[in-house]
């Protein structure tokens, strides 16, 4: 790390790449910096975000970029028809996919459905359906993907296994439907 | 193309009439590819070179190649063709050349400016190449929870009561034989107090971790105290969505 | 929308808590402003982010934020995102023709490539580089390819007018190349 002003645009960087919020630990551990100096850059951040839309959020030891309450309104207005719309035809092609296969790869999915696929898994994951579940062994350690506890609520399920038998009379389909069944 | 992501769906693969020998191993992908490859090793400069003089280089490349698909075998040997029938006319100086090998000189003229053009193409590749090898990738907002605080309809007290019954059936009522413990609103204040300190629940979520009916009781008539006692807000982002309760802010 | 600098900033809030590229268009239903005035604040929220940790990206009518390509290390060792493949020289090469003859039709790829392209199109297409844009006037209307978003995202550009000088027969290709690899 170069200097203070540049571990302040480092710790902004991550935040906003984060999904979820960072404890101080993990920022220190990703700019090679101790707790001081990170404490520094977030003081430094906080004042650099006044004025603008995101704020940084402070919750004991955990650390998030969020909105400001007051430009909530637009966001919704924005991005509402994404979270409450109907699930397009293609959003319910990947959640079969990785409902009858999970945990499964993004490439896995894309190969089945035989186009690019990141637009409809990313909406998904924003309607908290499917959720990255773990990442996996194959080079370049892949994420996995996983339907949620919301995914059961919506399909009114109690568990996966209450899922119709998977399509495909192949071993592949009757082999998900084993491995689903043991989860 | 080393990657998982190029091999085509399984079900696509068998209609595939043309062997699947993998295209990829040998360096030169096309005639123009190795043409290019070829001036540059012999450092010809493309503005000058005479194709007649690559000839036995390219046919020797050639000759060395593995067993290719077919049809782009054939792309090779037919410009393979081309440069001997060029070379053939540059051995014969002198006579005027015939319509046939006007042609072929004006095909060679047409060769150079696609190689020129390629030639750029190629340098633009490698220094996209260069540049991604750089690590300097521009990292997206990630799909995150849309910040809605404070922003939705006040949570109708009949509506919290209704989701709670919805909840209820879906636990087991208590059992013929009981063995579980029996929890006192204390108890579950403290253990709501305590998912309180890891961060925001949803309401659902904990009391469907209940063991039975009695349980799910109890701990809803907790979180209805910590509501009483102004100690928690509760917000419904979308409607018949999760109920989530967040520490009010000191 | 009261004033233009809340635009700005409702234009912000927008952007950051979007996962996907949004279209001007977009932006002008959920702010109740017009063309000119969404342009004008994102004009204005281009010269608020310099010096910041992120960035404004534009690809024709798409806009999204994203952090600078100079933090992409810090933001890989904090969060590990997936690694996209690697790409062949032939899917470069195929990229660098489409970046800047775009939109191109395949059969022109093809020609200055000198082989059938299909396979290097459709790898680029599925890894969302390179998408079909629209369809050509000649007979058969064939397919014009672009690139996308995520192309100027994986090579680090805030928009294609940062790709050096366009190669051609009075340009002299070398230079530009030589400047892309340098920035």
């Amino acid at each position: 790390m170069s200097g203070p002003e540049s571990l302040c645009m480092a710790l902004e960087a991550i935040l906003f790449s984060s999904n979820r919020p960072l404890q101080v630990r993990e920022l220190q551990r990703a700019t090679d910096s101790d707790r001081a100096a990170v404490e520094r850059g977030l003081d430094e951040l906080r004042e650099a975000l006044a004025g603008r839309a995101v704020m940084l959020q402070r919750h004991q030891d955990l650390v998030n970029l969020a909105t400001r309450p007051e430009l909530a309104s637009y966001v919704r207005r924005a991005l509402r028809p994404e979270v409450t719309g109907r699930l397009s035809p293609a959003a319910y092609e990947t959640l079969a996919i990785v409902a009858y296969q999970q945990p499964v790869t993004r490439s896995r999915i894309e190969e089945i459905r035989g186009v690019n696929s990141d637009g409809v898994i990313s909406n998904l994951e924003l309607r908290d359906l499917v959720a990255e579940v773990g990442r996996g062994d194959s080079p370049g350690q892949p994420r996995l993907y996983g339907t949620t506890m919301r995914f059961l609520q919506v399909m009114g399920l109690e568990s996966l296994e209450q899922l119709p038998a998977p399509p495909g009379p192949e071993a592949d389909g009757a082999q998900g439907a084993t491995n689903l069944a043991e989860q | 193309m080393t990657d998982a992501t190029a091999t085509p769906p399984p079900t696509v693969a068998p209609l595939d009439p043309r062997p699947r020998i993998d295209v990829r191993t040998p360096v030169f992908e096309g005639p123009m590819e190795l043409l290019l490859a070829l001036c540059e090793r012999e450092e010809l400069d493309l503005f000058e070179v005479s194709l007649s003089s690559v000839t036995d280089a390219y046919l020797a490349e050639l000759a060395g190649m593995e067993h290719r698909d077919p049809m782009q075998m054939a792309e090779f040997l037919w410009l393979a063709s081309r440069l001997l029938l060029l070379k053939s006319i540059r051995l014969l100086p002198g006579e005027e050349p015939e319509p046939e090998e006007a042609e072929l000189l004006g095909w060679e003229e047409d060769v150079r400016r696609r190689l020129q053009e390629y030639r750029q193409y190629k340098e633009v590749a490698e220094a996209l190449m260069a540049r991604r090898d750089e690590d300097q990738e521009c990292y997206p907002a990630p799909a995150r929870e849309i910040a809605v605080e404070g922003q939705e309809e006040a949570l109708q007290m009949d509506a919290l009561v209704i989701a709670f019954q919805s909840l209820l059936q879906r636990l087991p009522p208590r059992p013929l034989v009981y063995v579980g413990r029996s929890w006192t609103m204390e108890e579950k204040l403290h253990v709501l107090e305590d998912r309180l300190n890891r961060g925001r629940f949803d309401l659902a979520e904990v009391i469907l971790d209940s063991e039975d009916r009695l349980e799910a009781v109890v701990t809803f008539v907790a979180f209805l105290e910590l509501l009483r006692r102004n100690r928690v807000i509760v917000h419904q982002p979308t409607r018949y969505g999760e109920i989530w309760v967040e520490e009010r802010a000191a």
